[in-house]
């Protein structure tokens, strides 16, 4: 008999309000089955309602079985040993859900069950094998680290040896790699898939992104508005009579597909052996190398590279949020004014004040305008982004992220830039909100001959959106073409590995 | 704050006994049995009757009357210390958030030399200059008593100008009344006003520890806190006279206090004690 | 219900009121401290029973000459750490006394001109005049007599150092002085085995120490806590008069209190009996004057001024006094019960149209004013014989034209000239019949007005036996004291 | 950290010097003063004050004075106290003594009591013994404690006999004087720990050793309480500096001999370098105390040590 982990007519409810509603399901050993959905459908709910943690105020209903046995009605104690043990959790955040004070080793023994005294010694081996598992090497060294000491997939990889060290049947995955870059992403789920088939372990894997599980999903289930609304093999979910959200979920995965660009010639900004170094010192590394690129008008510079190699430092400098180090910023003058140049930042919920009403937070930009005039170009760079006036009157908990992130590039529309750059502007979004998002940006190029400077881990939204590509490598230009001649022919070694990426999902063998 | 919001501050029962005891203070030449400095020798430390509902304390002065009176004296040296520690902690608070440097250091520094003073001591240097009195006592608590909120709108204020909104209304051009104005003060006012409850009725108790050591106001006049001092030696005889004064204090301490919290709680925010724990960390 | 033996091994615990804070220099009030712990000694002392004074550490005094007095030493005793107590010791002690920046009241370079050994058995003590009084001034503790070991280049160690029926061991500073009984004292047994004398700055926390039982014995119990003390029927409540008169200082030397008439109108005016009873609980007398009755030179026809509220509102009219602004009275705020006082001082005043003002002050912040003359009363308390038995430095400083203490600022030649006799009186009769003439002018002239006399109250737990009150507060721990198991 | 050094310097040097300004500003004679505490009220005359100044150059011009003080006290003396004529050091260090064990024991008991309450609150946030809990912390905090003592004092020590009424020497008189010491922080700190707590608890890092199979209260002792007790160190120094020199009233009330105490009735008798000691210790203490706490914390708070700015 296959394991076989069921849950049968899943509530959630908050007081009367139904988040999750009647979700049926099975996930059964061997078996690497996606959860996809937008944002806020239910999917997180999901899975710590199937591992009883939901949070206290929340209640749930309906069943679930473990080869038959009802685990929502065994006590907290037998509950406990089923965590960890039969079904494990992976999250979106590995440093977040670690605990800071806590050496790796600490967190594995932990979860061995070995946390009492004179334990340690005696599971040594097997911390260090675990790690050596999931290629943390050399293991003894990254087992007494703490998390924070890690990076980013460094970390991923620590926590999903911990979801793996006491051997469990099913792990639930919450959104694992969404917050790496493309490279990482790749190699995690790699890793991910490969454990999962040698050990046989049954994974629910929950991301958004419906493209990035194509090829190594066996089964997809869709939830949308706390319904699981459809259901099926991979293979047979790009077919067209599928459900809507279905649809919506995968015509919102981005096509590699080029619209024609313009350039213009006119050089806008100019960016002369500008660099960057935090630290007084002058040994210590620059957290930007001099650089010198050039941005003409109508241009769409997209802008790789990994965490920490400088993208942002390099934004802010264009900006003229911070001063170079070295070298310097050029802004093209026409008819004596300085090229404008705006940002959108990333997490489109911080970038407006909680407490204010978005026309108010807006009003920062026209507040030297008479206010008949102001409230007349809000109402036109609301239009410019396509929403209806009265979101004005909302407070931004009221609006979901696509929203605000929309609100946000209004509210840069309003001082008429020339130049807008989006630092990793659509990476806390849902795909379909991403696609809205970026088919936005080059609407408003097109309309307005907005250049855009987008920065972006994520090679799939480069190649959507660019022209042009700029690679960082530790805080270095070190590759700047046309987008085109990149994709052929990547020059230096992390270009040939983002692009590389962007096939590698792809080449994962689905199980057979 | 939004209209439902004072609303449900305000129709708390701890605001009702405080509007009360307001009430009653400032009324209390009126309303009051008898002249608070009446004596009667013969009817000295009297249990309650219906003569003297709270009793009488050693001159044969009634006690209710001397507990409305000082409360005169008792609440409004706390209200002005507390406005004045508001006004000046938040004035500096703001100044050392907003313009740093060598101002912020300063106010750093002078804060721990005043965390470190005892605050009984500073009142005595006070006191020494410029002899006892309520001027005095106002001086000498409001020298200490801005420093908590001083400390909590520096790190609400940085706090608020660290965040994303702020730097993104920046990037829009916004200007550095504007930011103050809309991001800074509303952040800080919901967490300062409750600390101010919170301060108030700390204060209370403080000058009230002053009076009782004899530091604080001087006889004829008298607060809750001298009473409860001349009532001490006769506690066995005449509990009354302690209980009541003693009383007092807890009573307005404890409800603006509560009061504070509910500021907080329908802020969404943490335990007005939180607020000041938090201004008590710094760097 | 017979008496139950006494425990040669008990200790008593004093609560004191004061703590020694001048490293037991002599000549300040630390050697009340050694005195009341039963270590200090003094040649000669002032017997509160028989009014004289009687041999102590001197079996006997004589006058070698107007100015030269010669004390002979009692034999064989010894220091608690086992050296004699000869001449040379006792001037030693003495002239360290004698040669403080701060001198004693009783014992200084003003009164004593020198003190040497004349033998090894016989002291002499030279005075720059004629002083009948010497021998008070012998008996006062600030002429106590140390082991010349006591004298350590730090200061004073009176560790084992004294002549006293206890010797103290140990000190917790700020704290108490641990006593063990002294087996070789020259005086005879000692029933106790040793002693605690615990300094308590707080009157209420004295009383409650007794009465928890904490303390044996608790001195200067504050009025306040009288009567929660006598009602309770394990403790034993001592009173007895002390020489501190409650006074209200009226300033003689400007408007309006210049006026005699008017002073007598504020005498008048107060009801003293009904503020004794009330304020001080009982444990205070109304004040007939400037002595308490019970002293032998107080003037027995004196009698407590009657309130007479008609009697005071002419006399004011009469004074031609317009009031104009209200008087201050001044109550220092070094007695508690002052403010009080002042508060019915106050009303009673109103009674007879003078209006007047409480301020309370810290005596500090006073005494410059007060004795520049510039204020117009002042609530004090004098206690007329801190430096010696005998009132007539009492008389001298706070009376005289030219009087170093006198805040009232009161002057009166036939009152100078009755004090002037009395220094010289050598006749103890004589000398108390100058007092009660002096008295009786201050009384006629009203130069202040007298409260009340105050009372010292000691409160004792039942255990103990053999306690004799001192009102001046020298002498608690002696060897007669004990306590039963 | 130099910085916090050079500011204990400043710091002593500020508040020594508003302690040497008083009897400078103060009616009345200083040395009176001086002679009055030493003997009882009555007034010295002119020659004995002038004699008493001289031995102690009180009438110095006052910078002169503030200098030789200054002088002194940079070769490690505190200089000799005016009343009693010894070093300053024999009476600030035995009163820094009593004062450090008393706020010491004060704080350690609102420690456990808020763990213990805070855990408490946190984890039944919202139920009864939680709003128990927090109504009985917001009520201490009112209580005025110069009429609470007393009480006690009637209660356990005249009726009951169960403790003593004053004093400072067996651990049994010190359960009163702290015990009221600790209210006031046991409100602070308990409100503190329940917030850390209650976010610890939130925290995604609970969550996930939950998941792991950690029992709750394994969890709880593990991982949350450490955490949530973060903000109560931070606390703990504050108040720990604050008690040094405010707890006169405490002391007052059961004659103890500290440290508020002895600055007190120095400045009352204008003895000032004794003041000026004293002062100058509770600083310096104040300053080591948050020095360490901030030390501790920042070992303690990994985010803190690879200074991450947290809100
Ligand atoms: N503790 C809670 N109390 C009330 N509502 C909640 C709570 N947690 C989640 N919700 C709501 O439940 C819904 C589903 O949330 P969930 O976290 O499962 O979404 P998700 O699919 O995981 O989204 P994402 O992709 O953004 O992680 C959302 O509308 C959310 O607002
Ligand atoms: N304000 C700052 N002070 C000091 N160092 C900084 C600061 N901002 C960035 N750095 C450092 O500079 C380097 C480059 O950072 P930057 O933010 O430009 O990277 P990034 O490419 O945008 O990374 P990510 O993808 O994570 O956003 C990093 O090592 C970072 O730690
Ligand atoms: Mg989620
Ligand atoms: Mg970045
Ligand atoms: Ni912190």
């Amino acid at each position: 008999m296959t394991r076989e982990l069921e849950f049968i007519d899943l509530s959630v409810s908050s007081g009367d309000q139904r988040l999750l509603s009647e979700a049926r399901g099975a996930l059964r050993a061997g078996e690497l089955v996606a959860v996809v959905g937008r944002s806020g459908s239910g999917k997180t709910l999901l899975t710590k309602a199937i591992i009883g943690l939901l949070p206290q105020q929340l209640r749930a209903e309906g069943k679930i079985l473990l080869d038959g046995q009802r685990l929502d009605q065994l006590d907290e104690k037998a509950m406990d040993s089923v965590r960890g043990r039969r079904i494990s959790m992976l999250f979106q955040q590995p440093k977040r859900v670690m605990n800071p004070r806590l050496t790796i080793r600490a967190h594995l023994l932990e979860a061995l069950g070995a946390h009492g005294w004179g334990k340690a010694r005696q599971h040594e081996d097997r911390v260090l094998s675990l790690l050596e598992e999931v290629g943390l090497s050399p293991a003894k060294q990254i087992a007494s680290k703490r998390p924070d000491q890690l990076s980013g997939g460094m970390a991923q990889r620590a926590m999903l040896a911990i979801a793996l060290a006491a051997d469990p049947e099913f792990i639930l995955a919450d959104e694992p790699t969404s917050s790496l870059d493309s490279i990482l992403k790749s190699e995690v789920l790699q890793l991910l898939r490969r454990k999962q088939q040698e050990r046989g372990v049954g994974v629910l894997f929950v991301t958004h992104d419906i493209a990035s599980i194509q090829h190594i999903a066996d089964r997809v289930v869709v939830v949308s508005d706390g319904q699981i609304v459809d259901q099926c093999p991979t293979a047979l979910i790009f077919s067209k009579d599928r459900h809507s959200k279905t649809r919506e979920l995968i015509e919102a995965s981005l096509p590699p597909l080029r619209t024609l660009r313009a350039t213009d010639s006119a050089c806008l900004l100019e960016s002369v052996d500008a660099g960057k170094n935090y630290t007084r010192r002058a040994k210590g590394p620059a957290a930007l190398n001099p650089t010198s690129l050039r941005l003409h008008g109508g241009q769409v510079l997209g802008v790789v590279g990994r965490s920490g190699s400088g993208k942002s430092t390099f934004a802010r400098l264009l900006a003229g949020l911070e001063q170079p180090t070295t070298g310097r910023i050029i802004q093209a003058h026409h008819n004596g004014e300085a090229t404008r140049v705006q940002v959108i930042a990333q997490e489109p919920y911080s970038s407006f004040d909680p407490r204010l009403t978005i026309r108010t937070s807006m009003s920062a930009a026209v507040h030297r305008l008479p206010a008949i005039q102001a409230g007349e170009r809000m109402a036109q760079a609301m239009a410019q982004v396509g929403l209806p006036e009265q979101l004005l009157d909302r407070r931004p908990g009221q609006c979901s992220g696509g929203q605000l992130q929309r609100l946000a590039i209004a509210r840069a529309l309003l001082t008429e830039p020339q130049v807008l750059i989006c630092d990793e502007s659509t990476s806390a979004l849902d795909s379909v909100a991403q696609r809205h998002i970026l088919d936005l940006l080059l609407d408003l190029r097109e309309q307005m001959g907005l250049s855009l400077v987008v920065i972006s881990h994520d090679m799939d939204v480069i190649r959507y959106v660019s022209d042009d590509v700029a690679v960082f490598y530790e805080g270095e230009l070190v590759e700047h073409r046309p987008l085109d001649d990149f994709l052929v022919d990547p020059e230096h070694q992390h270009s040939k590995d983002l692009v590389a990426a962007l096939d590698i999902t792809a080449a994962v063998p689905a199980a057979g | 704050m939004a209209r439902n919001h004072s609303r449900e501050i305000l129709l708390s029962p701890p605001a009702f006994i405080l509007l009360a005891v307001v009430i009653l203070t400032i009324a209390a030449p009126w309303i009051s049995p008898y002249d608070p400095n009446a004596q009667s020798l013969a009817d000295r430390l009297q249990a309650p009757s219906l003569a003297h509902l709270l009793g009488t304390d050693a001159l044969g002065r009634d006690t209710l009357s001397r507990v409305l009176h000082g409360g005169r004296f008792s609440l409004s040296v706390a209200l002005i210390t507390t406005l004045f520690s508001l006004l000046v902690g938040t004035a500096l608070g703001l100044l050392s958030a907003v313009r740093g440097g060598w101002l912020d250091e300063l106010s750093l520094r002078v804060n721990d030399l005043l965390l470190a003073l005892p605050e009984i001591v500073i009142a005595l240097l006070i006191i020494a200059v410029m002899g006892p009195g309520f001027s005095t006592m106002v001086l000498s608590v409001g020298v200490v008593a801005w420093t908590p909120t001083a400390r909590l709108v520096r790190s609400m204020a940085a706090q608020a100008l660290s965040t994303h909104h702020v730097e993104a209304s920046k990037h829009v051009g916004a200007s550095r009344w504007f930011i103050l104005r809309h991001h800074v003060l509303p952040f800080v006012a919901g967490p300062v006003l409750a600390q101010a409850a919170l301060r108030f009725g700390l204060l209370l108790v403080l000058l009230g520890s002053l009076s009782y050591l004899g530091i604080g106001v001087q006889p004829p006049q008298s607060d809750w806190g001298s009473m409860l001092a001349e009532a001490q030696p006769h506690a066995i005889r005449s509990p009354w006279g302690m209980i009541a004064p003693g009383a007092a204090i807890f009573l307005v301490s404890f409800c603006v206090t509560l009061l504070g919290n509910r500021i907080t709680h329908v802020l969404g925010g943490q335990d007005v004690l939180a607020t000041e724990a938090k201004a008590e960390i710094h760097d | 219900a017979p008496e139950k033996a006494a425990d040669p091994e008990a200790r008593v615990v004093v609560a004191n009121f004061r703590a020694p804070v001048s490293n037991w220099a002599l000549e300040s009030d630390d050697a009340y401290v050694l005195s009341i712990a039963g270590c200090l000694e003094t040649l000669a002392k002032y017997d509160q029973g028989t009014k004289t004074v009687e041999p102590m550490l001197a079996t006997s005094w004589k006058q070698a000459s107007d100015t030269e007095w010669d004390f002979e030493l009692r034999k064989n005793v010894e220091f608690q750490d086992g050296t004699i107590m000869d001449a040379k010791a006792v001037a030693a002690s003495l002239n360290h006394v004698l040669k403080a920046t701060a001198p004693a009241r009783a014992v200084n370079p003003k009164t004593i001109k020198k003190v040497e050994a004349l033998d090894a058995d016989t002291v002499r003590v030279t005075t720059p005049g004629a002083d009948p009084l010497l021998p008070y001034r012998m008996a006062s503790v600030n002429a106590g007599v140390l082991s010349p070991a006591a004298y350590t280049g730090k200061g004073i160690d009176p560790m084992h150092h004294c002549t006293g029926p206890f010797a103290p061991v140990s000190e917790k500073a700020g704290q108490s002085l641990t006593l063990d009984r002294n087996e070789n004292y020259w005086d005879g047994e000692v029933k106790l085995a040793g002693g605690e004398i615990r300094y308590i700055t707080e009157g209420a926390t004295r009383a409650t120490q007794v009465q928890t039982g904490e303390a044996d014995i608790s001195m200067s119990i504050p009025a306040t806590s009288l009567a929660t003390l006598e009602a309770d029927d394990k403790i034993s409540v001592l009173k007895a008069d002390s020489p501190r008169t409650s006074t209200l200082y009226l300033n003689n030397s400007r408007a309006p209190f210049d006026n005699p008439e008017l002073r007598k109108a504020a005498t008048m005016a107060l009801d003293l009996p009904a503020m004794a009873a009330s304020i001080y609980e009982g444990a205070a007398q109304p004040a007939t004057g400037p002595f308490a009755p019970s002293e032998p030179w107080a003037n027995p026809d004196l009698t407590v001024p009657q309130v007479n509220l008609e009697e005071a509102k002419k006399l004011v009219e009469a004074s031609g006094y317009k009031q104009e602004k209200p008087l201050e009275i001044i109550a220092i705020t070094e007695r508690a019960e002052f403010a009080g006082v002042g508060a019915i001082i106050q009303e009673q005043f109103k009674q007879i149209g003078l209006q007047a003002n409480v301020v309370t002050k810290s005596y500090g912040a006073a005494e410059p004013d007060v004795l520049a003359g510039k204020y117009d009363m002042i609530l004090s308390q004098r206690n007329r014989m801190i430096d010696i038995a005998d009132p007539i430095g009492f008389l001298q400083s706070d009376y005289t034209c030219e009087g170093g203490y006198n805040l009232s600022h009161y002057c009166n030649e036939d009152y100078d000239k009755l004090v002037g006799q009395a220094l010289v009186e050598k006749d103890e009769t004589k000398r108390h019949d100058l007092y009660r003439k002096a008295g009786d002018i201050l009384a006629e002239d009203a130069a202040n007005v007298w409260l009340v006399n105050e009372q010292a109250i000691d409160a004792v737990g039942a255990k103990v036996q053999g306690y004799v009150q001192d009102p001046l507060t020298r002498y608690v721990l002696t060897k007669d004291l004990a306590k039963t198991s | 950290m130099l910085r916090r050094v050079l500011g204990l310097g400043a710091a002593v040097l500020l508040s020594s010097f508003a302690v040497f300004l008083v009897p400078f500003v103060s009616p009345g004679d200083p040395v009176r003063s001086l002679l009055r505490a030493r003997m009882d009220i009555g007034a010295a005359d002119e020659a004995t004050v002038q004699a008493y100044a001289e031995q102690f150059g009180l009438h110095d011009p006052m910078l002169v004075q503030f200098g030789r003080w200054l002088g002194r006290f940079a070769t490690g003396d505190m200089g000799i106290s005016h009343i009693s004529g010894t070093p300053v050091a024999d009476q600030v260090l035995p009163a820094i003594g009593v004062t450090l064990s008393l706020a010491g024991s004060a704080l350690l008991v609102a420690i456990v009591a808020s763990i213990l309450l805070g855990v408490a609150s946190a984890t039944r946030a919202g139920q009864w013994p939680d709003r128990l809990i927090t109504s009985i912390t917001h009520a201490l905090i009112a209580i005025p404690e110069y009429a609470l003592a007393p009480l006690l004092v009637l209660l356990f020590a005249v009726r009951f006999s169960l403790l003593p009424s004053a004093g400072f020497d067996s651990p049994a008189s010190l359960v009163l004087p702290v015990f009221i010491l600790a209210l006031r922080p046991i409100s602070f700190f308990t409100v503190a720990v329940r917030s850390g707590v209650c976010q610890a608890l939130d925290s995604e890092h609970v969550l996930a050793a939950r998941a792991r199979g950690l029992s709750s209260t394994h969890a709880l002792v593990r991982h949350v309480v450490p955490h949530g007790l973060l903000p109560l160190w931070t606390m703990v120094g504050v108040w720990f500096a604050g008690l040094l020199g405010g707890s006169v009233i405490v002391e007052v009330i059961f004659a103890i001999p500290g440290m508020g105490r002895l600055i007190f009735d120095s400045i009352v008798d204008a003895d000032i370098p004794v003041a000026q000691g004293g002062v100058v210790v509770v600083v310096a203490c104040a300053v080591v105390v948050t020095g360490i706490v901030d030390l501790v914390h920042k070992i303690s708070d990994p985010n803190v040590r690879i200074g991450v700015r947290h809100g």
